[in-house]
């Protein structure tokens, strides 16, 4: 019985489609479940608009998940990029949003810097930034309100839109069709091999971090479009969700040439939509988790590709 | 638990609530509190628990306008969160009120006002609450204190870390540390702060906790009953309901209290079910305060323990909930009861007098 | 006759639409060794590690002691007393030496389920001092040990379990001649007490030398036994094959040709502690042949080289880069001016196994394929299928993965790769290392092209024929100096070389 | 003679770095020079390292586990109130956290086994589960302990469970067979289930077992604090993981040859000095979390790039003779 399961559970066309068939599935049960609130235009405007920070951070993440290393930093480095930002800019609007990607890049650059100069695993770097982004971000902000009431106009939907065009537009390309994507994957493969194919190694994982700080910085800006305040708790479990919306996207944990950038669109799109829909429903709220997590256990159960692994990380 | 009946009658008003959890005193005893109003007014709620950022609250409330509220009630996580909620909720043309934190910024109050969708909030003034707990301890001589203070990125909290600060300003009483109230994880990590005020500042006579909810005050007597002092050698004065805050005020631990917002949230909550429900109760913007209670006696604070943020306990009587909500309705009728909260009102409200 | 150990009959095995083994049978007798032999994708990895436990057939029946055998594990087929040593590595850094012997063992040293470290490095001691391994102190971390010492550790692992059958999958291509001496010994003990060996190598001359009888394989398919006289080379060659073999498959001409260009300078090359004070030129259409111990630094280098390890002192230049002199001072300096380099430890340092053939051949020329930033898919498919085709890799097409290809075929892949980049000088560590007889010629022809073309070939080999059969000079090295330096004739021998290595 | 030198160059580092530490604690803030303090530092440190040693298994065995703050919270939670609803007194209470709290160890554990997902993601889906029942039993009302079941939390008893829950983790870590294991599958997961060790077994087994550790620093952490609430948010439990980890990567980073469960309760140590430090400074809070990140770097950095260490104090030495 236990090998009739796994054999089903193997089967690797069904494995391919699930997050994607997934994702098909909950739209349509949500379209037909909620009299017909689901496919209300406000709605799918919101949903874009409340899906893109993640959907834009886990674009960026894509790559560092490429080479096969977890970048654990993302909250914290968000809410330090933008306290720092406003410090640097007095909050003004657009050089805000651009000093608030160059920290973020920063703190990419540090997460590379610590994991490649130090050796130390990048999760275990990312969650110190993490830790300690969030502390800085929290002591420096205690001591005034930082207030970006300016940043509300942008709180539209073709802004939002225009900025997931280009995010994740400019990564489909980077990822797909140059170097920069496909030396990740390799390194994600086998790094020693990628060194001695001639590939700076650590020159990659660097560009790497550097475009998960651009797309952080990026979700920065969006979180204080939505938030119009800058504080200590800005981007609040923005690693955490990223981490879950790739697995539900179907990502290959361990890196690699499996690694799809497609990802990070479907997972962050099945994880705002299970909030969504299920809180259409008028699902109790203490129950919305479990029910999501259960989606997500199934998902993955599903969907993932097991040779990747000889023995399941 | 949720919003009563499934079935929808075309009449029936839909409240998205926004809230920040359930599993402190004052959070689960108004969510006890609202559906219970919801079952006497017959209109429906629809939780989304667990927003702590202002980004999260703001997609929370768009999925609840996207799910056909008519109104949205929720505490600001911070100022700006006025601001956001509000423009969703005018967009939307859903009605809103807040309760229980103030609105910093003069821009957002300015745009909150304007807001034509904006229902009413009703805040307390914790700073003068703090001010004189301080001045309770001062009376009782104490001259060096510690504080636990709160979430530096909370209005609610900067106002009673402020009231603390001035208050022991005002009363020459010196505050020798520090530490900040974990909003998360374990009540370990408070034990361990007390601990560390009594080793590090053995001239201690009081901590003074911003919060006492959530564990903390719980805490707090743990540490001070497992030191081996003198059980009221050191005095505590703590905001907020806490298991066990009778026998550690009887014990002489805990010397003044203070506590019970949650009639705020109820009566914003009730402002709003009456206009989303049609009732306009005057043409500009009208905003409500309330005053904590004090709790400097042993029998005030024997009530306290009992009856306030209990969510077993409903203090308002279904006919009282029901007036609230009407065509007749005026503000003055719900300053009225805010300004009717007291101990003797809590006696009264379970039968003790 | 002695006594058979193991019947293994009607063997099959397919992968998808591989079929990897097709109605293969075979017999192990105790206390005799059994050869088998094939060409690169034959099958013989794929029976053992049926043997092994490490999958079960698709068809056919394990007869082991006289009863049916179905092995679920390699822990199964161990615990009844099947050893498998392959060329991968099989101990685990960041334990000791001791921890490693009894790996999975440990119950043995336990009571109530404690394990007793004292008696368990006793114990490891023991096993260690039988095995030649004396100077191997088992509380030590097993990552401060070479290679070869850890190999030769885990084989004696292997021996403590009193096997009834060893099964040696290749190992002897990773070791040097100091450590494949110590195996064959070790096979000679074996055979005494009674063990029954399998063996499986594509050195033909160390196949004829240990085994009583010989198996050979074709595409899966069970060719024929030899024994006695039959098993020598020739023979052997001939039937795996399926056809005669020219009697040399290295270059025909016996004279040192090449140009007077110098395309890769080394000069005073040092790196502490491995190999002090090279110096050589390499120059247009020659092949350079570097020999020596296998420890005796020349794979550090060829490493160093290519860039890929930081020299104490002194440089590796090469005469035409893409801008004139270029010192290679990284990989990527390398690669970018056309320097190619074949590792010794395929699967380690040259191939993306979870990866298609496709993105390997593809890895170190997008350079070469991108208009601006844009690399096309199209022109990737074409370069690697144009590559693949030119070396005649044994494939499904080019998306299949690599690492489902034979060793043999992965190899042709990393050759491919570095013909796809235009490759101008070629750094190979043991080109031909577990490649069998046909495709070592044809890499042989491949060097002999690329020599035509003026390409210069830096080439270090454990195999002294090897290096007599194809370099215009050969170098040799010990202890880490350079020693002598012989120039092609048709009078060198192997005799020549070895003593001046040794 | 050489054992005992063996034994103290081991542990060099691992006593040498708190003892420093206090030191400068002691030299910045004369409010701390008494024994008192230094007693009240250990004792602080007890409980963090013993969850410390169940998340020092789950990383040495290469999981990601998210759900041993959430198991911990619910299994406190359930056993409290059950023990106190039917008057089952310490012993009740002991037994129930640690059946409960291995229960959901093996629930997760099992999970995965099962449905062969990878840690990460299976121990992330049961955390959501976990946390949301602490919210639901008891209507999110957490637990209060009263007072007679607070007794381990009191010094010779927290000294005493301490002890035993050292000996049982080392005697776990390098004297039992999954001990081994866990390391063995921790550095090379794909040789060491070609050798024989199920290897998905044992990854399994080390979250079935954290669960042991889980229940221990529930039982020790509620005597000391008697209070436990509901986990508030997703991902409200995660932050206990964090402070856990943070405890068990300084502890790697110092253990060095020495044993790696004594590393973990210094690690446990430095961060608590940390925070009595930052708050005797008079440092805000906040400011905790950015020091402590910043130390767990540099202990990290310091243990990998041991060559950079030597290199730097070549250079030192160098210009001594030099001058
Ligand atoms: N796991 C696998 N999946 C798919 N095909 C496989 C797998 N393992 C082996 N094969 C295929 O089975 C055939 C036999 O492979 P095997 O490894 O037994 O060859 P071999 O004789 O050992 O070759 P070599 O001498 O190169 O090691 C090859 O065509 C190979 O590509
Ligand atoms: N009918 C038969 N009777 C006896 N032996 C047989 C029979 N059919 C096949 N064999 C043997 O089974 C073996 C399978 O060989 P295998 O595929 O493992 O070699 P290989 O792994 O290809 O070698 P390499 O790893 O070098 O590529 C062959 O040696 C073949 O001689
Ligand atoms: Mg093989
Ligand atoms: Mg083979």
């Amino acid at each position: 019985m236990n090998q009739r399961v796994r054999k089903l559970l193997s089967m690797d066309t069904l494995r391919k489609i699930i997050p994607l068939a997934g994702l098909i599935i909950v739209i349509l049960v949500f379209s037909f479940t909620t009299n017909g609130l689901f496919l209300r235009w406000n709605n799918i405007q919101s949903l874009i608009m409340q899906a893109a920070i993640t959907l834009v951070a886990a674009t960026g993440t894509v790559f560092v998940m490429a080479h096969n290393n977890l970048d654990f930093s993302l909250g914290g480095a968000c809410a330090l990029s933008a306290v720092l930002s406003y410090l640097v800019t007095g909050g003004e609007l657009i050089p805000f949003f651009i000093m608030c990607i160059v920290f973020g890049v920063m703190c990419g650059l540090i997460s590379a810097f610590i994991h490649i100069g130090g050796r130390v695993p990048a999760f275990m770097a990312g969650l110190c930034i993490m830790f300690a982004g969030r502390g800085l971000a929290q002591t420096v902000s205690a001591s005034k309100t930082m207030l970006m009431v300016g940043a509300a106009q942008f709180n539209q939907l073709w802004f939002f839109l225009v900025v997931l065009i280009v995010v994740f537009g400019a990564c489909y390309f980077l990822f797909n069709y140059t170097k920069v994507g496909k030396y990740q994957k390799l390194i994600g493969t086998n790094p020693m091999a990628t060194q001695l194919s001639g590939i700076n190694v650590n020159k990659y994982k660097t560009l790497a971090f550097v475009i998960c700080g651009v797309t952080l910085g990026i979700a920065a800006c969006l979180t204080i479009v939505r938030s119009a305040a800058v504080n200590g708790n800005t981007g609040l479990n923005l690693e955490t969700d990223v981490l879950l919306a790739l697995s539900l996207g179907g990502i290959s944990m361990q890196g690699g040439s499996a690694t799809r950038i497609r990802s990070a669109i479907i997972g962050v799109m099945f994880y705002f939509i299970l909030d969504n829909g299920l809180l259409l429903w008028g699902l109790d709220a203490d129950y919305v988790d479990i029910v999501k997590a259960i989606f997500f256990l199934l998902t993955v159960t599903i969907s993932i590709d097991r040779s990747q692994y000889s023995v399941i990380a | 638990s949720g919003g009563g009946d499934t079935q929808t009658t075309g009449e029936k008003k839909k409240i998205g609530m926004i809230w920040y959890g359930n599993t402190d005193a004052m959070g689960g005893t108004f969510y006890a509190w609202a559906n219970h109003a919801a079952e006497v007014l017959n209109v429906e709620l629809v939780w989304s628990l667990g927003a702590l950022d202002t980004a999260t609250e703001l997609t929370d409330c768009e999925n609840l306008i996207n799910a056909g509220c008519d109104g949205i009630y929720f505490i600001p996580m911070d100022t700006a969160a006025n601001l956001q909620l509000g423009n969703a909720c005018q967009q939307a043309g859903v009605y809103w009120a807040t309760s229980n934190r103030d609105i910093i910024d003069d821009e957002v109050l300015a745009a909150v006002e304007a807001n034509p969708y904006f229902v009413t909030r009703v805040y307390d003034n914790s700073y003068d609450v703090c001010k004189n707990m301080v001045a309770e301890l001062a009376e009782q001589g104490i001259t060096k204190v510690c504080m636990i203070s709160g979430d530096p990125t909370d209005a609610m909290m900067v106002d009673r870390n402020n009231g603390f600060i001035d208050g022991c300003a005002e009363n020459n009483i010196e505050i020798l540390g520090t530490f900040q109230n974990p909003s998360s994880g374990d009540a370990t990590t408070v034990v361990d702060g007390v601990n560390n005020f009594m080793t590090l500042y053995p001239e201690m006579e009081a901590i003074l906790a911003v919060s006492g909810t959530n564990g903390v005050g719980e805490a707090i007597m743990s540490a001070l009953n497992g030191s081996g002092k003198e059980p009221g050698s050191i005095k505590v004065a703590a905001f907020d309901t806490f298991d066990g805050n009778q026998e550690a005020f009887d014990q002489g631990w805990l010397s003044v209290s203070c506590g019970g917002y949650t009639t705020e949230c109820l009566i914003s909550f009730l402002a709003l079910v009456n206009r989303v429900q049609g009732n306009v109760i005057q043409d500009g913007v009208f905003e409500m305060t309330l005053s904590p209670l004090l709790i400097t006696s042993s029998e005030e604070m024997q009530i306290f323990s009992q009856y306030v943020d209990n969510p077993d306990v409903q203090l308002y009587s279904d006919e009282l909930i029901q007036s609230l909500v009407g065509p007749d309705v005026t503000v003055e009728d719900y300053q009225a009861v805010l300004d009717d909260w007291s101990i003797d009102f809590v006696k009264e409200a379970v039968g003790l007098t | 006759m002695e006594e058979i150990v193991l019947k293994a009959e009607h063997m099959f095995k397919e992968f998808g639409a591989t079929k990897a083994v097709t109605d293969v049978t075979l017999q192990v007798r105790a206390g005799t060794v059994l050869g088998l032999v094939g060409e690169n994708g034959s099958g013989k990895s794929t029976i053992s590690s049926m043997i092994a436990g490490v999958y079960p057939p698709t068809k056919g029946t394990m007869t082991y002691l006289g009863k049916e055998y179905h092995p679920k594990s390699v822990l199964d087929a161990r615990k009844a007393g099947i050893q498998y040593l392959t060329q991968e590595q099989g101990t685990i850094d960041g334990m000791t030496v001791a921890e490693n012997v009894f790996l999975g063992e440990e119950d043995q040293f336990s009571k109530v389920g404690n394990v007793s470290m004292r008696k368990l490095n006793q114990v490891a001691r023991k096993i260690l001092d039988e095995n030649g391994l004396s100077y191997v102190d088992p509380k030590k971390p097993i990552e401060t040990y070479s290679f070869e010492d850890r190999k030769m550790i885990e084989t004696a692992r292997s021996l403590s379990q009193q096997p009834r059958i060893l099964i040696i999958d290749e190992t002897t291509t990773a070791l040097s001649q100091k450590g494949r001496d110590r195996i064959y010994e070790i096979i000679d003990e074996q055979k005494a007490k009674g063990t029954a060996i399998i063996i499986i190598s594509h050195d033909l001359d160390e196949v004829q030398r240990l085994c009583d009888q010989v198996l050979i394989m074709r595409g899966g398919v069970y060719i024929d036994t030899l024994s006695g006289e039959d098993i020598n080379p020739n023979t052997m060659r001939q039937k795996m094959i399926g056809r005669e073999l020219g009697g040399t498959y290295y270059r025909a001409d016996t004279t040192c040709s090449y140009q007077d260009e110098v395309v890769l300078s080394v000069q005073d090359l040092t790196v502490d502690g491995i190999f002090y004070q090279m110096n050589f030129d390499l120059h247009k259409g020659e092949i350079l042949g570097i020999g020596g111990l296998s420890e005796c630094g020349m794979h550090e280098l060829l490493k160093t080289v290519f860039g890929a390890i930081k020299p104490t002192s002194g440089s590796v230049t090469l005469t035409e880069g893409l801008k004139g002199e270029t010192q290679l001072k990284n990989t990527a300096v390398s690669v970018r001016n056309k320097v190619a380099y074949i590792p010794k430890d395929r699967d380690k340092e040259s191939l993306f196994q979870a990866t298609s053939i496709k993105e390997n051949i593809v890895a170190s020329c997008l350079d070469k394929l991108k208009k601006g930033i844009f690399i096309s898919p199209r022109s990737e498919k074409k370069t690697a299928q144009k590559e693949a085709d030119r070396m005649e890799v044994k494939m499904q097409n080019v998306e299949q993965m690599v690492r489902d290809l034979s060793g043999g075929n992965k190899q042709k892949v990393v050759i491919a790769k570095w013909l796809a980049n235009d490759s101008r000088v070629f750094i190979m560590d043991c080109p031909t290392r577990g490649i069998d007889v046909g495709v070592k010629a044809k890499i042989y022809k491949l060097m002999n092209d690329l020599k035509q073309q003026g390409i210069g070939i830096l080439m270090v080999s454990e195999e002294m024929m090897e290096l007599i059969g194809m370099a215009d000079r050969i170098i040799t090295m010990k202890d880490g100096r350079q020693n002598q330096v012989f120039t092609r004739s048709a009078q060198l021998s192997e005799a020549d070389i070895i003593a001046a290595i040794i | 003679m050489k054992n005992i030198l063996n034994f103290v160059k081991s542990y060099s580092i691992a006593v040498a770095v708190p003892v420093l530490l206090i030191l400068v604690l002691l030299l910045v803030s004369p409010e701390t020079r008494s024994w008192g303090a230094v007693a009240s530092l250990l004792q602080q440190s007890f409980a963090p390292a013993i969850l410390g040693w169940g998340v020092l298994l789950s990383m040495k065995v290469g999981n990601w586990d998210f759900s041993i703050g959430a198991r911990y919270v619910l299994a406190a939670i359930l056993a409290g109130n059950l023990a106190m609803q039917y008057s089952l007194g310490l012993i009740g209470f002991i037994v129930l956290a640690m059946a409960i709290s291995i229960a959901l160890g093996f629930i997760v554990g099992y999970t995965y086994r099962l449905l062969r997902i990878p840690t990460l993601i299976a121990s992330i889906g049961l955390m959501l589960i976990f946390e949301s029942f602490t919210r639901i039993i008891y209507d999110g009302g957490g637990l209060h302990l009263t007072a007679e079941y607070m007794v381990l939390g009191t010094f010779p008893w927290n000294l005493i469970m301490f002890v035993l829950c050292f000996a049982f983790a080392y005697w776990l870590y390098y004297k039992r067979r999954l001990g081994y294991n866990v390391r063995a599958v921790g550095s090379n997961a794909t040789v060491a289930q070609t050798n024989g060790i199920n290897a998905e077994k044992t990854k399994a087994m080390a979250l079935i077992v954290s669960g042991v550790f889980a229940g221990l620093y529930a039982i020790l952490s509620l005597s000391t604090s008697g209070v436990i609430s509901a986990v508030s948010g997703t991902m409200g439990s995660a932050s206990t993981v964090f402070d856990a980890m943070m405890c068990v990567l300084i502890g790697m980073a110092i253990a060095g040859k020495g044993s790696v469960i004594f590393g973990v309760y210094v690690g446990a140590i430095i961060t608590q000095i940390l925070k009595m430090g930052m708050m005797a400074i008079g440092v805000p809070t906040t400011f905790n979390k950015v020091i402590i990140g910043i130390v767990v770097v540099l202990f990290m950095v310091a243990s990998s790039r041991s060559d950079l260490i030597v290199k730097l104090k070549a250079k030192l030495f160098k210009k001594k003779a030099a001058a």
